[in-house]
């Protein structure tokens, strides 16, 4: 019904959206013919991606291009996940639950045998990653599904997590990277230039511990504020 | 010969329905709906990259597009909601005067 | 050749979509949404770009490894858009709400 | 490439299309969700014609983190939505 009545007013546009229409519009025609136009056939990584697969010590070329040749990127990408946390724990503190309700015994169920079933395919994904699809990013993102999964249940516990376990694991993937970078810096001469033979490990160790950190940084995003025991843990030591 | 003509019309319904979902998501007045829609564009998506032959891609948008971003925004309707609980009524009249611009009204003025 | 041309376009309709939702709508979560429907279109065309090679050899990786990363990073920005979204209505005493009426978007009666 | 896998994974996607009529008109918050619900059952029934259809053992990965994630959009829903919405009338 309602959908009725709006449909009568479609008819009449405010002249400013009118004008945003056609600004739009118009910049759709252009980027259309961007794509039209370009040719793609010239430039490629592809090919210097394939050349020097072997030496990046893992099989799949997407994870070689994220954590060996462009290492710099992912390495930044980690702090940016870590800035997000830090604006969401200095903007508020977790709001929820407002009044917990207890979960049903299903829910407690799901929750009991669907945990640990996403905490091991998380790490198989990290496992996987060196040479299938899978890697930091995605068993990372399983990860925090997990989190969330028992923090929307709101089982007791989750509330007396103490707040530096949380700030350990959240640094965990940043230092680890940073660390990793420094000791290349140290044995090789440059920033994130892997030593020979030791790069398909090394990036084994980096993922596991990024993909640690990035599951908690989703789920302390979603969690939507810093944990309740925080500041004042903080100001009594 | 065959195959690749099914292929090309599994991705034509694919990008209409995506098309479709994200017109109906933008425009729909109720939030919560959008909210639901937005979760079942991000299935699609990955049915995309899939197509795209990303699968990597694929892996990340159905843990985090359709899985992770979805209970975010629920969560936040209803952390914004939650404000105005016994005025709930008049929040969703607001909404379905200002929030439907696609279907526009009249400018008024003052 | 079609395929790669198709998912261009679809891209690029999303991201006018998203362009146009954003500015035109007023409600914070809204805007939210038009952002991540921006961000997948621009996703989408540029892995397009990266299969329009299966002709020549195999899928450009690189684009591949842009969007994955885009994509977390993506949530992470969706994450802080809604908490700061949350804390203004929050705290500024439901105005929000009530400075939508004086929007442009205002109704007749 | 197979031709009949494909094809049922065509016809899927076209019920995927067919089920967003719920989404859009389903009279509760509910209705809506078991709508979203099915997209990621079809979603996973999809991926795994695919993975028979074209060859790629991967998409089975893809196919397991659609189920996995179903039940969390459920769950939030519930814990989240569901019971500030009964009695409205979406």
């Amino acid at each position: 019904m309602r959908r009725y009545s709006t449909h009568n007013k479609r008819k009449r546009l405010n002249p400013v959206l009118l004008l945003v229409l056609l600004l739009t519009a118009s910049l759709t025609i252009l980027l259309g013919r961007a794509i039209l136009t370009t040719d793609y056939q010239t430039e490629r990584l592809g090919d210097d991606v394939a050349q020097f697969q072997k030496l990046s010590g893992v099989e799949s070329p997407v994870t070689a291009v994220l954590l060996n040749f462009r290492g710099y990127d992912t390495l930044l990408e980690v702090m940016v996940l870590l800035m997000a946390v830090v604006g969401v724990w200095s903007l508020t503190q977790a709001p929820f639950p407002g009044k917990p309700i207890e979960p049903g015994p299903v829910q407690l169920a799901v929750v009991r045998l669907l945990t640990p079933l996403m905490v091991l395919f998380a790490f198989y994904l990290v496992w996987k990653g060196s040479s299938l699809a899978g890697g930091a990013f995605q068993g990372g993102a399983v990860l925090g599904g997990a989190c969330v999964l028992m923090l929307v249940s709101e089982l007791p516990w989750i509330k007396n997590i103490p707040s530096r376990h949380l700030r350990i694991g959240l640094l965990a993937g940043p230092f680890v990277f940073l660390g990793t970078a420094i000791l290349c810096l140290i044995l090789e001469g440059t920033f994130l230039a892997y030593p020979q033979g030791w790069a398909g490990s090394l990036l084994l160790l980096i993922e596991t511990a990024c993909a640690v950190s990035i599951g908690l940084t989703l789920a302390c995003l979603f969690a939507g504020g810093r944990p309740k025991d925080d500041l004042s843990r903080g100001r009594k030591r | 010969m065959m195959p690749y003509s099914i292929l090309t019309a599994f991705d034509i319904v694919l990008i209409s329905t995506l098309l479709w979902l994200a017109w109906k998501m933008l425009r729909s007045e109720d939030l919560f709906k959008a909210v639901v829609l937005f979760i079942s564009f991000g299935l699609l998506m990955a049915l995309a990259w899939v197509r795209m032959r990303a699968p990597d891609v694929a892996l990340a948008e159905a843990a985090i597009g359709a899985g992770l971003t979805g209970p975010l925004f629920l969560s936040a309707l209803r952390r914004m909601e939650r404000l105005h609980k016994d005025e709930r009524r008049v929040n969703i009249d607001e909404e379905r005067k200002s929030e439907t611009i696609f279907h526009t009204q009249q400018k008024e003025t003052p | 050749m079609i395929t790669n041309l198709l998912y261009s376009f679809g891209g690029l309709m999303l991201f006018s979509m998203g362009l146009f939702a954003l500015i035109a709508c007023s409600h914070p979560l809204r805007k939210i949404l038009a952002i991540n429907v921006m961000a997948t279109g621009v996703f989408l065309i540029l892995i397009a770009t990266a299969y329009r090679q299966i002709g020549t050899g195999e899928i450009d990786p690189v684009p591949q490894a842009m969007v994955l990363t885009g994509i977390v990073v993506s949530v992470s920005v969706t994450a802080l858009a809604l908490i700061l979204a949350c804390r203004v209505q929050e705290t500024s005493n439901h105005s929000l709400i009530q400075r939508k009426k004086d929007d442009f978007t205002r109704t007749g009666t | 490439m197979s031709y009949l896998h494909t094809s049922c994974a065509f016809i899927i996607l076209c019920a995927i299309a067919a089920g967003m009529i719920r989404i859009l008109q389903g009279p509760t918050a509910a209705d809506r969700m078991m709508a979203a619900q099915l997209f990621g059952t079809c979603g996973v029934a999809i991926l795994l014609l695919l993975a028979k259809g074209l060859d790629t053992i991967v998409l089975l990965d893809i196919a397991m983190v659609f189920a996995l994630f179903a039940a969390l959009a459920s769950i939030t829903f519930v814990r989240r939505a569901w019971h500030e919405q009964t009695g409205a009338s979406r």
